[in-house]
């Protein structure tokens, strides 16, 4: 049906920073919602031109194609370290990240320690969804104890496959990280925390106050065999109490910052 | 009485995936089950009255697919959305 | 001699077993057989397509530039396929996403409404088998009985008590005869 | 036993397993991950070691770890994953320890895609890592010769205390084909002599790839060397099809090999005397067979998925006496059997020269591909 | 001179475990104590027959010289991977690893943290000598602030070099590990405490009860160009504030071994 | 300018500045480690970029980032931490940007040890990283020549949008000698169309090495071999020494080429007509030049630090031509030129053949060394 | 009256790195500015009465080149050293 | 002509300053010069030396199997290094460490209480320049103003005021005469 309103106003649309491009995202997966925070962010601070994103693998490869700022893409784990180069080269960007828990905490375990060590001054985008999904749904470190995986086939039995890494929390004891948080996207209210996040994570680039991380708890419909609306449940009921949302890291300069 | 306000769904973008349908309050979305998008996905669409411009079902969008609009009388209040 | 037939749809129509069956069937006669998919981030983008190959002599290439026969359970599958269909090739179209002409003149080609059969049938999930019914009947490489040994081996357990229904939609698909598209 | 339709990457892992494998360690990589997926299922339920790796540079080394153990010990990864192995197969060599790779090939150079090539021939055959060291390469076409490679792999890679890497495409590892499984083989119960597993009564065995003495990584080198002189006279395997009477001969690996055996069989059948040679184990390469067929034939086609990496082997045993001409797609594409064909038709017309390079000469002829 | 004794006892003598050979080591260097430690444990414990070791690459590299039981050696960094690779295989072998502060926290860190995180059952010692020995005294992660070293010339600027890394408190967040502790090498008292640790971190090993490091405060003096008795002095002065001794993490039932 | 005595890894790295270095990003390995110490203290001086990184892996992710920025960049190492690099040399050959890598060999395989050798030859120009991609590679047998190829590296990286090796040994990034630096060149100001800046006034620049679609890969790999065939056409370069009477020839690149000229002297002062050539760029080969010198020699000789890996490129250009004999040392130990000198008399005195391989002979040759 | 003990050093392993001179309790020990050891180091070496054989020495020795020995009497006792 | 000299000792006795004093030298005397340390982990063992190539023409090798003057500042050094002296070549002994008889009576030697020297010059550290001074006194490749011109260029800021002294200690060397080594 249509509505109709008398002299109506636009009061929100799609962000510039995202191209016209339909993502090859599965429905309802919250990459989407990610993106499109991000995209919300440097919008509202009038990055876009100043701002080179690095995509990472995974899911999220072809986050190039639908940000409509430069971008690079680097190999499996190592957009931190691609980040670093970028930023030490060209220190008035704004240079982020944005990388899934298989990406980030495990194969690139070793770029994302250092970069928050040297205090990098870029900001990462965690894409935290318990599994790959890009390969098709093996376990992650991020994996909860017992969850089945196309790699854990009964579940993840923690003696032999080991325990989830809390990323946030374990990069939070390195003294070069400025503001590491965690936050959930499965309903409007943890979506819009999460953004304020983001917010305040470019913010910090901005102002030079050194290494910033923002830990997403993200669904994947597809590989955990549930529809988007089980997912975001399924989420909230068993990823959140093993990821406690909460801030981690904030130095007395980012909690300053006044969004 | 409520705010007015509609949404249009950009069936370029829609994946039908529900998560609007299941998070407006009004509970005025739903699928199109009779029309599939040229990904062959059924997309989301007003059906009923009581669309509020409150923007929560862009909010959940992941494929920022939604644009929202209110009556100029209100929507002057300008409650930045989302 | 060798044919090769190319299935193509969304993921989740059935496009991948589909193609496993011929290549059980063929197995079981004794016939060589390949079986290959589109893999990888391809499934992401929501179509999913698999070639078989069935000949009685060593295969070559498992993968086909020009197919002898072509399902298309979707638009863009009929889209993208429909050009490298082999003259005289069979195309089988699921009618229930489009009515749009086609290009070739030169193929033969056959509109199952998949989607209303199976929904008749009480299962949307039965579009692949009338489909696969509608294929073999125009292009009898492999008799529907073969097919149902193999549904009958590698349906899984929780899917066995859907056995009948898959023959019957099996059937209702071949009472499909394809004919030579005209101007 | 009966044949199973199998796809080339399960069909691979339950090969290895049947055949004796104590421990396999991964990380997940289209177009290799069944193979993972299916250890990550059959390893436990048999008491067997799986870890999934939380990189390939841990797997490999993972992979060193147990393989200095004496244990039959796998990894297997695709290209990108390749790359970050290297350094830990230059130890693994240098240490003088068997293993066992699997690498299924997919589109590159850097992320590529996921299509079948074969672009990594020079990467396995002729030494990505640093340092002198050879690893013995085997190419199946088949997921029936996938399986029997696989177990194959295991015995040579203990026979010459060496690296054994079975070497295939993403189409081979995605492809279902009936074929046929050994049986299971019982683990090996004692332990080769030289294996880090504890002194319980003997002196202490330490295995390093460290020389600080030249001169004694020297001796390294050569006795390195000379087994592979040994591998070379004992190791070569190759297949041909209708060589009697060849004029012309098709020289492919793999999938390319298949490929063009089609095209050979459609060739043939125009009445054109052609032949395929398709070598089996890439290292050692078949280089004496190569070199009498050049002496025998009018000219010659390498036919590749990559941009003509074993075609300078090729060349080399045929040392200028018979002309080379040259044909491949590329990033992932895999050649037609009416391509190769067309190839096969032009050499039959005498278009092939000892001049030039006949990678320029094809380089010539893409000019409108795609 | 020589001291004349009546019916006199050899209260102390060198180890067992230890080869008769002397180590290349720079003289004073603790990396000797160290290996002396772990020797005097590995007899103790009757485990020589059993021990596995891990050599890393780092002034330690050829640690298989002077252990007298069976050694394998890793590339740089690498080390728990292998070991993983070993325990796996021989699950009732006592397997360790000796790395570096640049072989383990730098280079090596993926490797340590997944190997911590899944809990493997396998003993690191890892020595912290705030620098890179081996090549010759460049900056390591576990530099201080402010130090000098042939690759921070002017000393390390934490702004653009990033600040020391405290691996004992970041392991310590990862839910696998059973035992982590950080001892010193710089007088006799410590020494003691360092060697109960190790027994400690074996015991656990044995008992099976996860993962299992000890990090040791240790002296460079070659390229921190000092006396060693200077050196030892310089590490109770600086490096302890930086980096405090204690147990990070005890699990219980690692707390429940007596010895 | 005046000469100074400086030490080969000291003057590369002031060259490189000289050059215009941008960002330096590397990890501290011997015998490697004085160019990362040198540009650890003059970079941040000069207000550039310098990290070390926490690994070799970082380090060349690192030179990818810098190098998207359309930077001129650059990385060092030796052998192992060039393995590790790998992977990230392939992403950045797909994604065609320029850069600098500088490899000072050591010995080999595995942890091997620190000493001067050329094992990695393969690795480096035969592309030891997955996929087909190629790169520049520049041999210096001295420090003056180390300079000038590393400036040289910069300009051809960015003429051909390609990765550029200076490959050399560690005697050489060891050894001092006299030699001359350039000018200190200003740093280049305006950025390539195509560099990651931030897209002020332009639409958005997109820097990967991924093709999804198979047809577009092939088009890049493509476009890289035809590149790589204008480089061929204009960048080989090679030194010649003796060779107008030269009736055997020994070829061999950096410091092998550089003991083989004092045995090619001093078999001079036999009387032995013997020349030397040194091939300056290993990657383009000079292919036609050793083609040429076969068709006119009588027997040639290569020299290498390795098992015989340019070897085999010196026996394809030769094409059976010519009989090609070989010597190596490996393991860290360089030839001595006596050594030489007695591989020189024995091919003047006959030995040499066109049969088999030379390798095996020299092998055979090798039975009592050490 | 203190216990009575006596150390050796092993010249094969001391590289007199003075550790164990520092360390020890009752001032007995320095390198024998006479010698040098096949390494060249001035090995360690007791240099008067005194020693208790309380093993301080051993403990800190970095290259395990120190045997220490106690009279019967105490070392019955047993003090494990280190 | 070329002249190839090998100068090892223990770490800290400024084997490779001494050298890199020749190359200098060398090169302000316009004369082709090569200088190559021992490197890497040997430092830690204790021992070091280097090679210092001085030649007419272009340098080959940098290395050298067969020196024709050796510098052994140590035991060690003269264990490892008397038997790759050239025939006829040169052998400056550090006395100070060894008076252990020679194996090879085919070369000119020179034993030099370095050590006392210096000491008795009040600084150990020169044991390096006597012994220098010792070698280049029985080989006169350079001669001994071009090194002190070296050192005045090359000693650190921090040693400058040491410049007298290392004269001296040249000089101090110089005096000592080799002799051929008889039964
Ligand atoms: C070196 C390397 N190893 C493995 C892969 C295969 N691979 C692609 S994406 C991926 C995992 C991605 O998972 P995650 O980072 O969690 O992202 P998600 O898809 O879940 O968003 C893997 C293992 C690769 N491309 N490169
Ligand atoms: C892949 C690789 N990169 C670099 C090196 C060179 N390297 C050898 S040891 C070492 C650092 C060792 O430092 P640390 O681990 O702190 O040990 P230490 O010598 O201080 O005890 C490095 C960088 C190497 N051998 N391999
Ligand atoms: S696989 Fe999972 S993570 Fe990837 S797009 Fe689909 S839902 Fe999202
Ligand atoms: S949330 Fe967006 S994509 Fe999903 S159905 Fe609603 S409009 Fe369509
Ligand atoms: S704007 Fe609010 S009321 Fe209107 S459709 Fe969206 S969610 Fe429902
Ligand atoms: S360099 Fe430092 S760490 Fe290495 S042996 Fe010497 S003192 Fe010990
Ligand atoms: S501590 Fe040990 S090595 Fe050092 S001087 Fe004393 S005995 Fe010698
Ligand atoms: S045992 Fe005790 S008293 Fe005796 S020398 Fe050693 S430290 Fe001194
Ligand atoms: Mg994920
Ligand atoms: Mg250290």
């Amino acid at each position: 049906m249509t509505v109709e309103l008398k002299n109506e106003l636009k009061v929100y649309s799609r962000p510039e920073s995202l191209t016209d491009t339909a993502t090859h995202y599965c429905p309802g997966c919250t990459h989407g919602v990610a993106h499109r925070l991000v995209a919300e962010v440097i919008d509202e601070m009038g990055l876009r031109e100043r701002t080179i994103g690095v995509a990472s693998v995974g899911c999220a490869v072809f986050a190039y194609n639908y940000f409509d700022f430069d971008f690079v893409q680097a190999p499996h784990g190592r957009a931190p370290a691609m980040a670093t180069g970028v930023k030490r080269t060209l220190p008035n960007n704004i240079v982020f990240t944005y990388q899934g828990d298989g990406d980030m905490a495990s194969i690139g375990m070793g770029e994302i320690v250092h970069a928050a060590a040297r205090g990098e001054n870029i900001t990462v985008i965690f894409i935290n969804n318990a599994n790959y999904g890009m390969t098709g749904g093996q376990m992650a470190p991020t994996s909860l104890p017992g969850q089945k995986t196309t790699s854990s086939p009964n579940g993840r039995d923690v003696e032999t496959m080991g325990y989830p890494i809390r990323a946030a929390e374990m990069l939070s004891t390195l003294d070069g990280a400025g503001y590491i948080v965690r936050r959930s996207l499965h309903d409007p209210k943890n979506i819009r925390m999460a953004k304020k996040a983001i917010r305040t994570a470019f913010e910090t680039q901005v102002r030079g106050l050194g290494f910033s991380m923002v830990e997403l708890l993200s669904i994947c419909p597809t590989n955990w065999g549930m529809s988007p609306t089980q997912s975001l449940q399924w989420l909230e009921e068993k990823m959140v109490p093993y990821f406690p949302l909460g801030d981690y890291r904030v130095s007395s300069a980012v909690a300053e910052i006044k969004i | 009485m409520a705010v007015k306000g509609r949404i249009v769904v950009n069936e370029l973008y829609c994946k039908g995936c529900e998560m609007c349908v299941a998070a407006c309050p009004q509970e005025v979305l739903a699928l199109a089950a009779d029309r599939i998008t040229a990904k062959g996905y059924h997309p989301a669409e007003l059906i009923a009255d009581g669309c509020t411009g409150c923007g929560i079902c862009a909010v959940v969008c992941p494929d920022a697919a939604i644009t929202i609009y209110r009556e100029a009388a209100r929507a002057a209040a300008q409650v930045r959305v989302p | 001699m060798q044919t090769e037939i190319l299935i193509a749809g969304f993921g989740g129509q059935g496009v991948l077993f589909a193609g496993q069956l011929m290549a059980y069937a063929a197995m079981d006669e004794g016939r060589q057989v390949t079986w290959i998919p589109s893999y990888g981030p391809e499934m992401r983008g929501g179509t999913a397509n698999c070639t078989v190959v069935i000949s009685d002599e060593e295969i070559g290439s498992p993968m086909v530039r020009y197919p002898q026969a072509v399902i298309a359970m979707n638009l863009p599958s009929l889209e993208k396929y429909e050009a490298s269909l082999l003259p005289g090739g069979l195309l089988v179209i699921n009618a229930s996403f489009s009515g749009h002409p086609l290009k070739r003149t030169d193929i033969r080609s056959v509109a199952i409404p998949g989607n209303e059969i199976a929904e008749e049938l009480g299962d949307k999930r039965m579009t692949n088998m009338v489909l696969l019914g509608g294929l073999l009947a125009n292009l009898p490489i492999l008799p529907l009985e073969a097919i149902e040994k193999a549904l009958a081996a590698h349906l899984p357990a929780r899917h066995q008590r859907l056995l009948p229904l898959n023959f019957k939609a099996l059937r209702r698909g071949a009472e499909f005869v394809a004919e030579t598209v005209g101007r | 036993m009966t044949r199973e339709l199998m796809k080339g990457n399960e069909a691979i892992a339950e090969a290895a397993i049947r055949a004796g494998l104590q421990a396999y360690f991964g990380y997940p990589i289209t177009p290799q991950t069944e193979l993972l997926e299916w250890m990550a299922r059959r390893m436990p339920e048999l008491g067997r070691a799986f870890v999934q790796a939380e990189s390939e540079l841990a797997a490999i080394n993972m992979v060193y770890g147990s393989a200095c153990t004496g244990a039959r010990t796998m990894t297997s990864s695709s290209s990108p994953g390749i790359s970050l192995m290297l350094e830990g197969l230059s130890y693994i060599a240098g240490t003088e320890i068997p293993m066992v790779l699997v690498d299924v090939m997919r589109g590159g150079p850097g992320l590529g895609n996921i299509a079948p090539a074969q672009a990594d021939y020079n990467q396995i055959v002729h030494g990505g890592g640093h340092g002198d060291y050879r690893a013995i390469v085997l190419a199946p076409s088949s997921v029936q010769e996938s399986i029997d490679l696989t177990v194959l792999s295991f015995d040579l890679a203990e026979k010459y205390r060496s690296i054994a890497v079975v070497l295939l495409d993403g189409s081979i590892g995605q492809m279902m084909e009936p074929a046929e499984l050994p049986a299971m083989q019982p683990i090996r119960k004692t332990l080769p002599a030289w294996a880090a597993s504890g002194c319980v009564g003997r002196d202490r065995n330490v295995l390093s790839s460290i020389y600080l003495n030249p001169s004694e990584e020297e001796d390294c080198n050569l006795r390195l060397m000379r087994r592979w002189q040994e591998i070379e006279a004992n190791e070569i395997r190759y297949k041909e099809y209708y060589m009697e009477d060849a004029r012309f001969v098709v020289v492919g690996f793999g999938s390319a090999g298949r490929v063009a055996l089609s095209a050979v069989r459609a060739a043939r059948a125009d009445g054109i005397p052609v032949g395929l040679l398709r070598p089996i184990t890439l290292n050692p390469f078949p280089i004496d067979a190569i070199a009498e067929i050049s002496k025998k034939t009018e000219a010659m086609l390498v036919v590749e998925m990559n941009a003509g990496q074993m075609l300078e082997d090729v060349r080399l045993a045929t040392a200028g006496r018979t002309p080379v001409e040259f044909f491949a797609r590329l990033g992932g594409i895999m050649p037609f059997p009416d391509e190769i064909l067309t190839e096969i038709r032009s050499l039959a017309a005498g278009n092939y020269s000892l001049e030039g390079h006949p990678r320029n000469r094809w380089l010539a002829r893409m000019v409108n591909k795609n």
